[in-house]
């Protein structure tokens, strides 16, 4: 398992070279990726942070190939993301947590494994394994709205899971739920990340969930978006939630932070 | 057995009692036919029906078939069990209207749907223009009803002598109240409800020979409904779908049509058809047939019918 | 519901008290009519009896109705041409089968839309033209060239309905097909599902409440369509053929009581639309 | 034959041609050729069935007779149109949605006539009104004022209940903004409510327009002067003058097509702001 | 004016006494708020805090006059929130910009205006000073959704300060913008704040926002809506956004977590 962990390890899961994309919207073109390089690794936790409308939901969407590029190439463990796609290689997670409101938990977390064409009793399997997975065992039968929006998330999260795409790709997730649930899913997520070895690509707005999270952080610029800088975390792999009050994760807090306001211009 | 089907130039009532009769009486039957009775409605064109092929045979008023033979239907007569006309205009003497010469600047009820033909003609006979003010008379759709003459809102309508006419009378006008102008009076009645067939058909000797059968059949249920006339209203009454006939006006009806068939047995009056075709062409600037028909009605089917 | 079922009461208590305040203005003239013939005077409350109690009233007072509905419901066999029930089961049946034709070729028309580019940019545009035929007005003529083509009986009276019928479902199908946002489709893209998993599984759930709301005025508007189908088809049977019948006659009481009583069908099947919805929509996890 | 061959023709280039048309990018000469083609299609198919087929003209006439007839008509269509349209439909449509307007935002004042009338409302909507037609061509007489106490009557609830509706559509936070201003309620009504039914009210504005056309011509079935639309169609089925019935249906098409778009038009002025019309 | 200021310090702007608010539902009736008693003082910026659903909004609604408590007192400037509304007392911002689409951003802000019956040179000369303190001149024509979300919410802002209400009260005002924005739109209303000395409540889901911006932080438990804590700031009143890496704010914001932490469940 390690051997080939690190065997994996050598290639990049995503590698996106020069990539561009331009929108053509009624107002004349949108510029919304500009010449962006960025390799992930397997096992990778990589955060995207920037000002709003600067192309982190874009470039998400161009790794899972819900978008084209106009310009440069991008691979997904060494294919095109349409073929990545058609392996079903990713999980993706959106910032509404967007369950079926006509399915229950269950049912939900069945979705993808009915469509990918898994025999009932392994669905069956999988589901309970991830319910179990983001503790949410017991909620199986209960319909979306019957739930917290932060139970929501999780079973949103357990979807994405539910198959084994080994990357993992989470825009803004959290975006929605208050401060302390936040923090106890922030927790959840890494261990599960430790758990699984998942490849994450992960957007958010917040400064500490970035880099309480993330392995690396790629800081984008507001549009035509570009990436201004990545900082590797030095923080280790195992993190409570008290790690956010060291001085080295204000550290790197900090360098986000100079990072971002960097490229903003206040009148958003 | 031959089916024949029969398309009713109106709804179901003792207008119509000898297809029925002959129906229900078995006449059809007898002849070896198994005859489907179609009843007609307030837009239902008989013409468009056995054009269409869904009637072999339709019943029409002569003028609504010499204007479709006109428009290239080629329709033929080749029965006529109605020897005279039933339509009159029936009037509100506190309209003021006492004779013809009254109806100017009036306003008129007039049935349309082909059926305007016999007004419009009396009217250029009389020279009115139709096109309403002072030196014409203002003409209405008249509906299904006698609304119009109840309510004032037209100072005559149009009535047939067996349904419209009494159907005043119960609303609670007295004949006292009322001027009625026949057709028949005015020298302006055209034939109505004929027998009629295409006359592409005719050229078929099975289709002739079921015609034949089939007039002679309902000849026969004309002749037995005239005798029997509150027997065959009952039967009227039997194969009304609709329910909303009664029995009494059904009865008064069938008396009052058999008057109407009376004269006839069968056979097209070609002196009739002349009288008819006359006054159609007579209509002044806008005649409602441009010049005299040929080959519009036939004897042949009649001729080995009634023999 | 319960909260509105005094003030319900209420406009509907109006709605009779004005309604037998119409029969005395309305139907005053003729009494008086004939009471000058009669040479009789009225008084004020005979007045007001004779005119709820006309024979050919011009609005007919509501227990005459009632009475009408009664004798021509309950006191007769149902199997009898005189049976208003009779009269609304061939209604009943002609609206029912176009109610059908019409929620198939709606639902067949959307899918096309919502799956088919030259048919979202084409259709759309003469189905609304569509409905601005009068089609009602040419019931008659449909039924007659029907007819020519060996279509008779039932079909073509649904066919009206199912005119009449198709476009809301049309209408609020496409709208119902694409409710679900990008978002859910990219899911689906993301787990790369086929184009029937995203109907089946996403695009046909997600438009049932459009489905059912459609579907209400659909099948009123099939009820129409029956109901003016039977009006020129010879008066044959059915509630438009007895108000035809009626108006044919000057029956107002035949006329009115044909008409509460599609007004009572109309109600029951879009109330049982409601009631199927709300079991459905419930199961659904979406009421 | 030759004919049906032409129609198969004109069917496969008309088809084709719009999926090549529909390829390109999106723009407003395709939004409207794509539909016009899909029109043009379909009348061609339809000459070719009526020609190839040898059908009678008694029973569908051929578009090229219809268009020949329309033509020749002018001056009846003409009359027809004004009795029907401006006088039966335009009137009624007017009157009904008027008074539906005025009655909502008395309703709507009152919670409790509110609670009574919508549910009396939404049930009188779906009926078929239709039916009532002979009785009010028997209450108002045969001329227009007739036919737009038809029009009356049918647009009336729809209105009705899609204005009160409407009424309601502002939200909570909307509302309670108007509170903190410590706003009147003539005020709220007029700054926050009719803006915000707009939308609701055009929704029953079109919904109005077909059902006042329909009626109009409809009601003309039960007594008429000699002129309107639909006294023109039924006499001339009547008459086998299929042809002038087609140009009458054409008139209707056009001029229901026009008034809806009209309408829509209107809605895109005045709601220029709402979401669906952004686009 | 200083002298003034001081004279109406005294007597509290808003004072809740023993407040208890039940809403009756279908499931049964919902303890909103539970015996809450608090005072606020001319010139205070009060934040309000706590787990989603405790009464936050409810509190703010009753000050307003939008919801009448079930027991218990509050007066509003000595007389009660109604007789307070009526004099248009109150500047109401809520977490949804809550525009009038059909409005330009001018003729939203003049909205209230118009109702108040200012004159129209008078209304001219406030929406174009409303619109400079929160930097939109030049947008005055636009419509409200041709501006972003930051934009609107400010513009939201302005609307509530058009008109010379002395209490604001603002419900999760940005809670839907992104970190950069928030900060700069944190900076502004302080700014404001202090050159207006108005009376502000604000409710908050961030910790950081709730130090940074208040004198008081008023801590709330789920429902039944109780104040847990009331958190006087020993902040100065200038504050930089450089204070958030002050020890003594850190402080503040340990404080403010442990009281909300100590009220939640951890369940959803
Ligand atoms: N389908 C589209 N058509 C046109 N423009 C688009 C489209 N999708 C995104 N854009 C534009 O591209 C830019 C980048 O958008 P994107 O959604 O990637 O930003 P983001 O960084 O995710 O912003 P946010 O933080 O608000 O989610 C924005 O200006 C947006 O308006
Ligand atoms: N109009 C209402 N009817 C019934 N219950 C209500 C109503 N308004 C609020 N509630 C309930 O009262 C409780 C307090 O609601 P409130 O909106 O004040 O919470 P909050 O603290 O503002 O929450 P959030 O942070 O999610 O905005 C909640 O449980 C809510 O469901
Ligand atoms: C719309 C309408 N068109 C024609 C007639 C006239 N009509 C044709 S056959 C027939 C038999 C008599 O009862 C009558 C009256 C009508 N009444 N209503
Ligand atoms: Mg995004
Ligand atoms: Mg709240």
């Amino acid at each position: 398992m390690t051997a080939a962990q690190a065997n994996e390890t050598a290639a990049p899961v995503i590698s996106a070279k020069g990539l561009n994309l331009t929108f053509q919207t009624n107002d004349g073109p949108v510029h919304a990726l500009k010449d962006v390089n960025l390799e992930i690794n397997k096992g990778d936790f990589v955060s995207f942070i920037g000002p709003s409308g600067c192309g982190k939901t874009t470039f998400l969407r161009v790794m899972a190939d819900l978008e084209k590029p106009t310009a440069g190439s991008i691979t997904v463990n060494g294919v095109s993301p349409e073929e990545a796609r058609k392996t079903r290689a990713y999980g993706y997670v959106f910032q509404h947590a967007g369950l079926y409101p006509w399915r229950t938990i269950g049912g939900n977390i069945r979705l993808p494994l009915e469509i990918m064409g898994y025999t009932k009793s392994d669905q069956d399997e999988r589901v309970k394994r991830v319910l179990d997975l983001v503790e949410l065992s017991g909620f199986e039968k209960k319909f979306p709205w019957q739930l917290s929006g932060g139970m929501q998330q999780r079973a949103s999260i357990a979807r994405a899971l539910a198959f084994d795409a080994d990357i993992l790709l989470m825009d803004e997730p959290f975006g929605a739920l208050d401060e302390i649930v936040r923090d106890h899913l922030n927790e959840q997520l890494l261990q599960l990340w430790a758990r699984t070895n998942k490849t994450i690509g992960f957007v958010t707005h917040s400064i500490p969930e970035a880099v309480y999270l993330s392995t690396r952080i790629v800081v984008m610029s507001p549009r035509p978006g570009r990436i201004t800088d990545v900082i590797e975390s030095t923080l280790p792999r195992e993190r409570p939630l008290d790690i956010r009050d060291t001085p080295e994760f204000l550290e790197i807090a900090h360098r986000v932070r100079e990072g971002l306001r960097a490229g903003h211009a206040y009148d958003d | 057995a031959d089916q024949v089907t029969l398309q009713l130039k109106w709804v179901t009532q003792a207008q119509f009692a000898g297809y029925y009769v002959a129906l229900d009486k078995g006449f059809y039957a007898e002849e070896g036919l198994d005859v489907t009775i179609k009843p007609g409605g307030p837009d239902i064109a008989p013409a468009q029906v056995i054009a269409g092929g869904g009637a072999d045979v339709v019943l029409d008023w002569m003028p609504s078939a010499l204007a479709s033979r006109e428009k290239g239907l080629a329709l033929v007569n080749i029965a006529q069990p109605f020897k005279s006309s039933g339509m009159m205009l029936t009037c509100r003497k506190d309209a003021g209207v006492a004779s013809p010469a009254d109806f100017k600047g009036k306003t008129l009820g007039v049935w349309f749907f082909g059926n305007e033909y016999p007004f419009l003609s009396w009217m250029s006979k009389l020279g009115y223009s139709t096109e309403g003010g002072a030196d014409g008379v203002t003409v209405l759709k008249q509906g299904f009803n006698v609304d119009p003459i109840l309510q004032g809102q037209a100072a005559c309508v149009s009535t047939m002598t067996y349904n419209e006419y009494w159907q005043i009378i119960d609303a609670g006008l007295s004949p006292d109240d009322l001027v009625v102008f026949k057709y028949e009076d005015q020298g302006v009645a055209t034939l109505e409800d004929g027998m009629y067939v295409l006359e592409d058909n005719l050229k078929d000797p099975a289709f002739v020979e079921k015609m034949v059968k089939f007039v002679r059949a309902s000849m026969k249920g004309w002749k037995w409904a005239e005798e029997n006339p509150d027997d065959a209203a009952m039967i009227v009454l039997d194969n009304d779908a609709s329910g909303a006939q009664t029995e009494a006006h059904q009865k008064r009806m069938m008396g009052e049509v058999a008057k109407l068939t009376a004269g006839s047995n069968g056979a097209l009056d070609p002196a009739d058809y002349e009288r008819t075709v006359a006054s159609l062409l007579s209509g002044g600037s806008d005649p409602v047939i441009s010049k005299a028909p040929e080959g519009a009605w036939t004897h042949m089917i009649t001729d080995k019918a009634l023999n | 519901m319960r909260k509105s079922f005094l003030p319900v009461l209420t406009v509907v208590a109006a709605i009779f008290v004005l309604w037998y305040a119409m029969a005395v203005v309305l139907n005053a003239a003729w009494a008086k009519d004939q009471a000058k013939r009669a040479g009789v005077e009225l008084s004020f409350s005979e007045l007001v009896a004779d005119t709820w109690a006309q024979d050919k009233p011009k609005l007919p007072a509501p227990h005459q109705v009632a009475a009408e509905i009664w004798e021509t419901t309950v006191e007769k066999k149902i199997t009898s041409k005189r049976s208003l029930v009779f009269h609304s089961g061939i209604t009943l049946s002609s609206t029912l089968l176009g109610f059908v034709l019409g929620t198939v070729l709606g639902i067949g028309l959307a899918v096309g839309i919502v799956y088919n580019r030259v048919m979202d940019m084409s259709v759309m545009p003469w189905v609304i033209a569509s409905q601005t035929i009068p089609i009602l007005a040419i019931a008659p003529m449909i039924i007659v060239v029907l007819n020519a083509v060996g279509i008779s009986g039932l079909l073509p009276k649904a066919i009206i309905s199912m005119y009449l019928s198709f476009f809301p479902v049309v209408v609020g199908m496409v709208k119902g097909l694409r409710s679900p946002d990008m978002m859910q489709l990219d899911q689906m893209r993301t787990w790369n599902a086929t184009a029937s998993q995203q109907f089946w599984k996403l695009r046909l759930p997600s438009s049932m409440p459009y489905l059912f709301a459609s579907l209400k005025i659909a099948m009123a508007a099939s009820l129409v369509g029956a109901i003016v189908g039977e009006l020129p088809t010879g008066a044959v049977a059915g509630l438009g053929a007895r108000l035809l019948a009626g108006s044919y006659y000057g029956q107002t009481i035949q006329i009115w009581s044909a008409l509460i009583m599609a007004a009572a069908l109309a109600a029951c099947l879009v109330a049982i639309i409601g009631l199927i919805q709300r079991v459905t929509l419930k199961r659904m996890g979406m009421a | 034959m030759g004919w049906i061959v032409f129609g198969v023709i004109a069917w496969a280039l008309g088809w084709g041609l719009n999926v090549w048309l529909s390829r390109l990018p999106r723009s407003r000469a395709t939004g409207l050729a794509v539909p016009v083609v899909f029109g043009i299609t379909l009348l061609l198919i339809w000459e070719s069935i009526v020609r190839g087929f040898g059908i009678s003209p008694v029973l569908l006439p051929a578009p090229s007779a219809i268009a020949g007839r329309f033509v020749a008509s002018t001056g009846i269509l003409w009359e027809d149109f004004v009795q029907t349209v401006l006088k039966g439909a335009l009137s009624g449509y007017v009157f009904g949605c008027g008074a539906a307007f005025l009655t909502a935002v008395v309703v709507d004042r009152f919670p409790f006539l509110r609670r009574g009338l919508l549910p009396v409302g939404n049930f009188v909507a779906a009926l078929p009104i239709i039916g009532m037609a002979p009785i009010l061509v028997m209450w108002f007489g045969f001329d227009w004022q007739s036919k737009a106490a038809v029009v009356v009557v049918m647009v009336f609830f729809p209105m009705l209940v899609n204005t009160v509706e409407g009424l309601q559509a502002t939200d909570a936070m909307q509302r309670d903004l108007m509170r903190t201003y410590a706003s009147g309620y003539w005020t709220t009504l007029r700054k926050l409510r009719l803006p915000a039914a707009m939308p609701f009210i055009f929704n029953g504005l079109k919904i109005a327009t077909t059902l006042a056309l329909i009626g109009a011509i409809v009601a003309e079935f039960f007594g008429s002067p000699i002129r309107g639309m639909g006294f023109r169609i039924s006499t001339s089925v009547g008459q086998l003058a299929l042809d002038l019935v087609w140009a009458e249906i054409v008139v209707a098409a056009i001029v229901g097509s026009a008034f809806y778009g009209g309408v829509a038009l209107l809605e895109k002025a005045v709601t220029f702001w709402h979401p669906s019309q952004r686009g």
